[in-house]
C-alpha cells in the first residue's frame, strides 16, 4: 500500500493532491499567506487527515511552485510545468494542449502523449494575462468568484480593456462603473481581455487539439466559453482543476524522476 | 437643410466606415497602396495612379494576433496597426509602402512584410538628420522607391505626372490649412473632433475626392450660423498621433480645441512641396525638412560647434509661437502615447518652451486604448480649473 | 444657510457638511462600491441625519472625486484636485505643496492662497499609488491598514522594485521564499512606493508647508518613509480622507456666495434623494 | 542557504590577458581623464565614429555602458528617481534616464563636477556628444535631450538602414557608402573644429587597417565556435568582446590578444576540449546579457547547456574584403554597413525579411547547431527586445528550434529571477529534447 503526495505552494494558494495506484484519494487547497512551511504542514496534515492516514504511510511528497523551497518534508522539488504536463496527461491522456490559469501567470503547455513537456509559454510579467485580474474585479463589483462566470455569461454587450496592466485593469473597471456600465458588461470585458491575452499565448505556441484547461481560471465557465470560441475548439475540463498541478507532482513521486537542481544562485 | 452626402456629414460617415471607399475603387479595379506613415511621398502614388489609402489601428480592438511578433512594451498604436493587417483586415490592399520614421515603423514594417503577402511591399529608409549629404541620400531612397513603383505598375513616373500630383497635394494641403482658419474665431466654427473625421477621411480617399470634401466642408462651415459653443479655454495639442474622436470628446467637452499640432490631424499638411528641376528633390525636402515630428533631429545651426539650449529650442519648437498667438491659445496638452520615444525625450524641453512664451501646459500620457479615459478627464478638467481662474 | 461636499473615491466615499462659517456640522465615509448614486443618496442621507437637517435647507451642494457625475442631487462638480487643494489650505492657511495618495491614483498639488495652481498626477501607473500597498499586502496575506506598523518594526532596508506592482508582487513571493523576514519586506515596499511618490513631486518642485493628504496617510509607516524620501517636513490632517470632502464643501459655500454678491441665481438640482440604483 | 560559486564553466586563459588590458586603458583613461583630459560621450555607433576620435587621440566614455555600471553598483536608482521628477517618461530607456539623472545632478547640484557617489570616477562633463542613428531612437533623442543641462555640441552620426529586399536594388548600397563618406568628412571637420588640431590620415589609415583585422579575427575566434562540442562559452565572448566592439584598448595589442585567443580555441577543437563539462544541449543567448547574474550560466552549465554563439548587436561584422579602398573613410563607411548588411543576401535567399537584427539568429541557429534559444527581453531596452518575438518565432517555424524567454531588465536588475529562470530550465529541456526529434524527421542535420 502506497499513497503518494503532491504540493504546489502558489504565490496566492497553496493546493495539495494526494493519489493511491494513480487515483485522487484527498486533496486540500489553502491561501499561501507569507509563510509557505505552514502552509506546506496544514495541507499535508489535511490530506493525512482526509484518507485518515498516518505520516508514515507516505511514500514520498515532491513539492511544486514558487514556494516549493519551504516544503521541507518533500523529498525533492519539480518544476510546476512539467508537473501540470504529468498532472493533466494522467486525466485527459488525449490532450496536446493545456492552459492553465492560475491567479499569478497563465501558461500554455504542448505535451507528448507520453505526458512530456512538447513546448510551453508563460504570460508575461508586466500584462493583464492571469486569473487575479478577474479576482480583483469581482471585489470591486462585489460579487463572488464563483458567481463571476454565471454573471458574465448573462452580457450582451461586453465592454473593451485595454489588456495592458492587469493592476489597471481595476481603475477601468471602476471607471467603467463610474460611467454607468452594467456588472455584467464589466465581468464579460474582464473575462474578454483574459481571454484575449491566453488565446494570444495559445496561438503563439500553435494550438494542438484536444486542448485542456486547468487552474482556478478553469472554474469560470464563461472564461472558458470565451476561450473556446477565440481558439474555435471544446477545451477538456477537469473536474478539479486547480489540483491539476499538485496531481503532477504527486504523480511524478510516484516514480521519482525528476532532477533534483539547487535553485539557489 | 444638409446634405447628407456633402461635408461633414459625408466626413462622418466615411470616418466611421474608412474602408468603404477604397473597396468600392478596387471593385472598379483601382490599385489600393496602403501607407502606415505621413513620411511616406503619396504624391507618386497618385502620380502613377495609384490610390494611397493610410492604414491606421483601432482604438476600439484589443490586440491578439501582434503578440506573436511585437513585444507589448512596444509603440500601441503600431502593435494596434499590425494587429488589424494580422486580423485580415487590409487583405483588400495592392500594396504596403513603408518607411524607416522611427523604430516602431521600422520594426513593425518588417514583420508586416514577413508575415504578410501584398503583390508589392516597399520599405523606404531615411535618414535623422536634415544635412545635405541625408538630403541627397533621402533622394536616393525616394527614386528607388519610384524604380519599384515602375516596376510594380510597368509604367513610367514622368515628371509631369509627378508634377500634377505634386499639385493636388499641396492644394489639399492648402485647403487643410483654410479649414484650420475657421477655428480661429473665437468660438470657432468647427470642432477638433469634426477635423479629426474629416482627415481621417481624406487619408482614406484619392486626392481629388479629398479636395471636393474639403471645399464642400469649408463653404459649410463657413455658412454655419452661431457657430459652437464657446468654452471657457482654447486648447492646443500636441502629440505623435491623434486619430480618434474618443479621445478629443474627453478633451472637448470643457474646452476649444483649436490647434492639434499631430499626426491625424495637421501635421501632413502644415508646407508645402516645392517645385524643383528634379520633383524627387522637392519631395525628399519637403518629407526631410518641413514635417515637424519629434524623429528628426533639429539643432539651431546644422554641425553647430557651439551649442545654446534657449536657440536649440527654438529651432526645436519655434514654430509654435506664432501658433499660440494666432489661434489665442491659453493652455497646451502635451499628450504622450506611451512608448513613443521620440516624443517623450522631447517632454520636458517641450515643458520649458512653453514655459519661455507663457503657455501654461500639462503632460498626458495613453496607451491609444479607450480603456481609462475617465481619469484623464479629470486631469483635463482639473487643468482647466487652475488656467480659468 | 448649510453646505455639502460629497467626495466619490474609488474606495471611499465622503460626505462634509459645513454651514457659512465653515463650522463641520457632519462628516460621514463610507465605503465605495459598485453603485455610486444608491450610496451617495445613502451617504447624504446619513450626514443630514447627523446634523439634524432636511436636503432643503442645503443651499448647494458640489460633487466630486471619481463619481462626481453619479450624485443626482449635487448643484456642480469640481475635480478632486481642485477640492483636495481647497480642504487642504482651510485647515493649513500655509500650505504650498500636498500630496494625495489615493487607491487608484497619486496627486501632487501646488496651492496658492487655497487655489490649485498647477499639479502631477499618477494614474498611469499602479507601481505609483495606494494600489501598490493593497496588492501587495494581500501577496502577504497582511491587513492593508496594519502595513504601515509593520514596516515600522523593520530592522534592515531591502530594496523592491518600484518599476511595476506586478514585478514587486512577484518579488515579495521571491523575498518570502527566501525566508526574508515580513516587516523587512513591508517597509522595502514602503520606501518604493515613497520613492516613486517623491520623484512625482520633484517634478512639480515642492515648497514648505507640505501636507500628506488621501487614505494612504493614515499609514504610519509610509508618513515615515515619505518624510525620507523627500527630506523634509510632513503636516498630516487628523481626517486625512475627508480633506476633498471638506474643500467641496468649501467651494459650495464659496460659489454660494458668490453668486449671492453679484446677484445671478444659481442652478441649483431637484433636492429629492431619489432611491435610485445602478443596476436596476 | 548560500551554497559557494562552483565555477563549472571552463574558460579560456587567454581571454584573461585581452581582459586585463582593456581594463588597465581603461584605468588609464579615466586617470588622464582627470588629469583634465577633454573626453567625449560617445553610444556604442557600430565603428562609424570610433576610429576618427581614436585616431585622434579622444578619451570616450559610452554613457550606455556608464548605465550598466550604475545599476550594478546601485547608484542608478536615485539618477531614475531625478530623471522622472524632470519629467522623463519612467518608460524610457534606463540607461538614458540614468544617464539624464546623472547629467542633471552634475550640472545643476555640482556645477560640472563629478559627483561624488559616481562609481568607477564617473563621467566628466564631456567636450562634445556623440550620437549615433544606428539600432534605436533613443540613441539619438537622448543625447538632445541632454541638452536641457549642459550646452555641448552635439554630432548624429547617421547610420543607414537599409530593406532587405530593396538592398539588391542597383546603386542602393553606393549611395548609402556615399551618404556615409561625406557623412564622416564633414564629422572629421567638425572633431577638428572642436578639439582644435588637425586629422592625421595617416594614423587614421593605420587604425582602420587595424579595427579591421582586430574584428576579422575576432570573428574567426567565433567561427571555430561551430565545433562539437564547443570550445568557447559565451561568458568568454561577453568578457573579450569590448576591444572589437569598442577599440577598447590598443588596437596592436588587441590584435595579438585575439590571435592568442584565435590558437587557444583552435586548439581546443582540435583535442575536442568543451567549455562545460558535458555538452548536452547547445544554445543562442539574445541579446543583452544579466550582467549582474551571470553566474547563472554556471548553474545550466552543470545541466550540459552549453552557450555556443549570442548577442548579434556585440558581433563583428561578417568579414569583407577592403583591402583595395585607399580611403579610410570609405573603408570605415562599408566595414559598419556590413555589421548589417553582412547578412541581407542569405537572408533574401531564406525569404526572411523580418527584422535586420533578427535574421541573424536564424544563421546562428543552423551553423552553430542550436538546440534552443535563451531570450532575454529588457522592459526598458526596447531596442534589444522588439525583434525577439519574431526571432521566437521563426526559430520554431524554420528550423524547429524552440525559444526560453526570461524577462529582465537593464536598469531594475531585480527583475531578472535566475531561480525563475532555472524551474523553467527542466520542462525546456523536455521542449528541447522533441524538436531535436522533429528537426531529425525532417532532415536537418542536428
Amino acid at each position: 500500500m502506497s499513497w503518494f503526495i503532491g504540493i504546489d505552494i502558489g504565490s496566492a494558494y497553496s493546493k495539495g493532491a494526494m493519489i493511491k495506484d494513480f487515483e485522487f484519494v484527498a486533496s486540500h487547497v489553502i491561501i499561501s499567506g507569507a509563510n509557505y512551511r505552514t502552509s506546506a504542514e496544514i495541507i499535508r496534515t489535511e490530506l493525512i487527515r482526509q484518507a485518515n492516514l498516518s505520516q508514515d504511510d507516505i511514500t514520498n511528497t515532491i513539492a511544486t511552485g514558487v514556494g516549493a523551497d519551504n516544503v521541507y518534508f518533500a523529498s525533492q522539488k519539480a518544476s510546476d510545468i512539467v508537473c501540470t504536463a504529468r498532472g493533466i496527461n494522467n486525466i485527459f491522456p488525449q490532450a496536446r494542449t493545456v492552459i492553465d490559469v492560475a491567479s499569478q501567470s497563465s501558461k500554455v503547455v504542448r505535451i507528448s502523449g507520453e505526458g512530456k513537456v512538447v513546448n510551453f509559454t508563460v504570460s508575461e510579467k508586466c500584462a493583464g494575462g492571469s486569473g487575479r485580474f478577474i479576482e480583483v474585479i469581482a471585489n470591486v463589483l462585489r460579487i463572488d468568484l464563483s458567481d463571476f462566470g454565471a454573471l458574465s455569461a448573462r452580457s450582451k454587450t461586453p465592454i473593451t480593456f485595454s489588456t495592458g496592466c492587469a493592476v489597471f485593469g481595476e481603475s477601468e473597471a471602476i471607471t467603467r462603473i463610474s460611467e454607468g456600465i452594467p456588472k455584467e458588461d464589466i465581468a464579460a470585458g474582464v473575462n474578454k481581455a483574459l481571454a484575449d491575452k491566453i488565446s494570444s499565448l495559445v496561438k503563439k505556441l500553435k494550438l494542438e487539439e484536444p486542448c485542456a484547461i486547468c487552474g482556478g481560471g478553469a472554474l469560470n465557465v464563461s472564461l472558458v466559453k470565451t476561450i473556446e470560441g477565440e481558439l474555435n475548439t471544446t477545451l477538456l475540463v477537469p473536474q478539479a482543476p486547480q489540483f491539476i498541478t499538485a496531481l503532477g507532482a504527486a504523480i511524478i513521486a510516484t516514480t521519482s524522476e525528476t532532477s533534483t537542481v539547487e535553485y539557489r544562485s | 437643410m444638409l446634405d447628407k452626402n456633402k461635408g461633414l456629414s459625408k466626413a462622418r460617415e466615411i470616418y466611421l466606415n474608412r474602408l468603404q471607399r477604397v473597396k468600392e475603387l478596387k471593385a472598379a479595379g483601382k490599385t489600393i497602396i496602403g501607407y502606415p506613415c505621413i513620411y511616406v511621398p503619396v504624391e507618386m502614388l497618385t502620380a502613377l495612379d495609384l490610390i494611397p489609402y493610410q492604414t491606421c489601428g483601432d482604438i476600439k480592438e484589443p490586440v491578439t494576433e501582434a503578440d506573436r511578433a511585437l513585444p507589448s512594451s512596444f509603440c500601441p498604436v503600431m502593435r494596434n496597426c499590425l494587429d488589424c493587417a494580422l486580423k485580415n483586415k487590409n487583405d483588400f490592399l495592392d500594396g504596403m509602402v513603408t518607411i524607416h520614421s522611427c523604430d516602431p515603423q521600422e520594426k513593425t514594417a518588417r514583420v508586416w512584410e514577413s508575415y504578410t503577402s501584398y503583390p508589392y511591399f516597399h520599405f523606404i529608409d531615411m535618414p535623422i538628420t536634415v544635412r545635405p549629404e541625408a538630403l541627397e541620400y533621402f533622394k536616393s531612397q525616394l527614386n528607388d522607391f519610384k524604380k519599384t513603383l515602375e516596376t510594380f505598375t510597368g509604367r513610367k513616373l514622368s515628371k509631369d505626372k509627378l508634377e500634377s500630383a505634386i499639385k493636388f497635394h499641396n492644394r489639399q494641403r492648402a485647403l487643410v490649412r483654410e479649414l484650420y482658419e475657421l477655428t480661429k474665431p473665437s468660438p470657432p466654427c468647427i470642432s477638433g473632433t469634426e477635423i479629426i473625421q474629416v482627415i481621417e477621411a481624406l487619408t482614406s480617399l484619392p486626392v481629388s475626392e479629398g479636395n471636393d470634401l474639403l471645399t464642400e466642408t469649408i463653404n459649410e462651415v463657413k455658412s454655419r450660423t452661431g457657430g459652437l459653443e464657446k468654452k471657457p479655454a482654447r486648447l492646443l495639442i500636441w502629440s505623435s498621433i491623434l486619430d480618434d474622436t474618443d479621445i478629443m470628446q474627453v478633451f472637448e467637452a470643457k474646452a476649444n480645441v483649436v490647434m492639434s499640432e499631430s499626426c491625424g490631424v495637421i501635421r501632413a499638411y502644415r508646407g508645402e512641396v516645392k517645385f524643383t528641376a528634379n520633383p524627387l528633390e522637392g519631395l525628399a525636402d519637403y518629407y526631410l525638412n518641413e514635417i515637424t515630428c519629434a524623429r528628426t533631429f533639429r539643432q539651431a545651426t546644422i554641425g553647430e560647434t557651439r551649442k545654446d539650449y534657449t536657440r536649440d529650442l527654438q529651432s526645436r519648437f519655434g514654430y509654435l509661437k506664432g501658433i499660440v498667438e494666432e489661434w489665442k491659445i491659453n493652455g497646451a496638452i502635451m499628450l504622450l502615447v506611451r512608448y513613443c520615444d521620440p516624443f517623450a525625450f522631447e517632454m520636458p524641453s517641450l515643458k520649458d518652451y512653453f514655459d519661455s512664451i507663457g503657455v501654461p501646459s500639462t503632460y498626458i500620457e495613453y496607451d491609444y486604448t479607450v480603456g481609462a479615459l475617465a481619469p484623464l478627464r479629470t486631469r483635463i478638467e482639473a487643468f482647466l480649473e487652475t488656467i480659468n481662474q | 444657510m448649510y453646505f455639502t461636499g460629497v467626495d466619490i473615491g474609488s474606495t471611499m466615499t465622503k460626505v462634509v457638511l459645513i454651514d457659512e462659517s465653515d463650522n463641520l456640522l457632519s462628516a460621514i465615509k463610507g465605503p465605495t462600491g459598485p453603485e455610486h448614486r444608491q450610496l451617495a443618496n445613502e451617504v447624504m442621507r446619513q450626514s443630514l441625519e447627523q446634523a439634524g437637517l432636511q436636503i432643503d435647507d442645503i443651499s448647494y451642494i458640489v460633487a466630486t472625486g471619481y463619481g462626481r457625475l453619479n450624485v443626482p442631487f449635487a448643484d456642480s462638480q469640481i475635480t478632486e484636485l481642485s477640492c483636495h487643494a481647497r480642504g487642504v489650505s482651510s485647515l493649513f492657511p500655509n500650505v504650498r505643496t500636498a500630496i494625495d495618495i489615493g487607491g487608484q491614483d497619486a496627486k501632487c498639488m501646488k496651492i496658492n492662497n487655497g487655489k490649485l495652481t498647477s499639479f502631477v498626477m499618477n494614474d498611469k501607473c499602479a507601481a505609483g499609488t495606494g494600489r501598490f500597498l493593497e496588492v501587495t499586502a494581500a501577496t502577504l496575506g497582511v491587513r492593508l491598514e496594519d502595513m504601515g506598523d509593520i514596516a515600522l518594526k523593520a530592522t534592515k532596508k531591502i530594496q523592491v522594485s518600484s518599476l511595476c506592482t506586478i514585478f514587486a508582487q512577484q518579488e515579495v513571493v521571491t523575498l518570502l521564499s527566501r525566508g526574508e523576514n515580513l516587516e523587512n519586506i513591508v517597509a522595502g515596499l514602503h520606501d518604493a512606493l515613497a520613492n516613486r511618490i517623491a520623484a512625482l513631486a520633484r517634478r512639480l518642485g515642492i515648497e514648505p508647508d507640505l501636507v500628506l493628504t488621501g487614505g494612504v496617510a493614515k499609514n504610519t509607516g509610509m508618513v515615515k518613509a515619505m518624510k525620507e524620501s523627500l527630506g523634509c517636513e510632513l503636516l498630516v490632517p487628523e481626517e486625512p480622507l475627508l480633506t476633498g470632502a471638506l474643500g467641496a464643501a468649501i467651494l459650495a459655500k464659496e460659489t454660494y456666495m458668490k453668486a449671492v454678491v453679484v446677484g445671478e441665481d444659481l442652478p441649483t438640482k431637484s433636492r429629492r434623494l431619489e432611491k435610485a440604483t445602478f443596476f436596476s | 542557504m548560500v551554497v559557494e560559486k562552483k565555477r563549472t564553466i571552463n574558460r579560456l586563459k587567454s581571454m584573461y590577458p585581452l581582459r586585463a588590458k582593456v581594463n588597465e586603458t581603461y584605468l588609464k583613461s579615466i586617470e588622464a581623464i582627470q588629469a583634465g583630459k577633454p573626453a567625449v560621450w560617445g553610444m556604442l555607433n557600430f565603428y562609424y565614429g570610433d576610429p576618427i576620435l581614436k585616431a585622434m587621440d579622444i578619451e570616450v566614455v559610452y554613457p550606455e555602458n556608464y548605465g550598466a555600471i550604475a545599476a550594478a553598483t546601485g547608484v542608478a536608482q536615485q539618477y531614475l528617481d531625478r530623471a522622472d521628477a524632470e519629467g522623463f517618461p519612467t518608460h524610457l530607456c534606463g540607461y538614458s534616464l540614468t544617464t539624464l539623472g546623472y547629467a542633471s545632478r552634475m550640472m545643476k547640484e555640482l556645477n560640472g563636477e563629478i559627483p561624488p557617489e559616481a562609481p568607477f570616477g564617473g563621467m566628466p562633463k564631456p567636450l562634445f556628444l556623440m550620437s549615433s542613428a544606428a539600432i534605436c531612437d533613443a540613441r539619438y533623442k537622448w543625447f538632445q535631450a541632454l541638452g536641457r543641462y549642459m550646452d555641448v555640441p552635439v554630432w548624429p552620426l547617421e547610420a543607414p538602414l537599409p530593406g532587405i529586399k530593396e538592398f539588391s536594388i542597383e546603386d542602393y548600397y553606393d549611395e548609402m557608402v556615399k551618404l556615409g563618406v561625406k557623412h564622416l568628412r564633414d564629422f572629421v571637420t567638425f572633431v577638428e573644429d572642436m578639439v582644435g588640431k588637425k586629422m592625421d590620415w595617416d594614423r587614421l589609415d593605420k587604425t582602420t587597417g587595424l579595427m579591421i583585422e582586430v574584428n576579422r579575427v575576432w570573428h574567426e575566434v567565433n567561427e571555430l565556435r561551430k565545433a562539437r562540442p564547443c570550445p568557447m562559452h559565451s561568458r568568454d565572448f561577453w568578457s573579450a568582446m569590448p576591444a572589437a566592439l569598442f577599440l577598447a584598448g590598443d588596437l596592436e595589442d588587441s590584435l595579438r590578444l585575439y590571435q592568442d585567443m584565435y590558437k587557444e580555441v583552435k586548439d581546443r577543437v582540435g583535442n575536442h576540449v568543451s567549455a562545460i563539462p558535458d555538452e548536452k544541449y547547445r544554445l543562442v543567448f539574445a541579446e543583452l546579457p544579466p550582467w549582474h547574474s551571470l553566474a547563472f550560466f554556471d548553474k545550466l552549465a552543470e545541466r550540459g547547456w552549453n552557450f555556443v554563439i549570442e548577442s548579434v548587436g556585440y558581433h563583428p561584422p561578417i568579414p569583407l574584403d577592403l583591402s583595395r579602398v585607399s580611403d579610410p573613410l570609405e573603408r570605415i563607411t562599408k566595414f559598419s554597413l556590413q555589421f548589417l548588411v553582412g547578412y541581407y543576401e542569405d537572408a533574401r535567399k531564406q525569404n526572411v525579411l523580418g527584422g535586420t537584427t533578427a535574421y541573424p539568429y536564424l544563421k546562428y541557429a543552423r551553423e552553430w547547431k542550436c538546440d534552443g534559444a535563451l531570450l532575454h527581453p529588457l522592459i526598458t531596452c526596447r531596442s534589444a527586445s522588439t525583434h525577439l518575438p519574431y526571432v521566437a518565432d521563426m526559430l520554431i517555424e524554420k528550423m524547429n528550434v524552440p525559444s526560453l524567454s526570461i524577462e529582465g531588465d537593464i536598469v531594475d536588475l531585480r527583475l531578472f529571477n535566475p531561480e525563475d529562470a532555472l524551474a523553467k530550465a527542466e520542462p525546456f529541456e523536455e521542449t528541447m529534447e522533441h524538436y531535436k526529434k522533429m528537426r531529425r524527421q525532417e532532415g536537418f542535420d542536428w
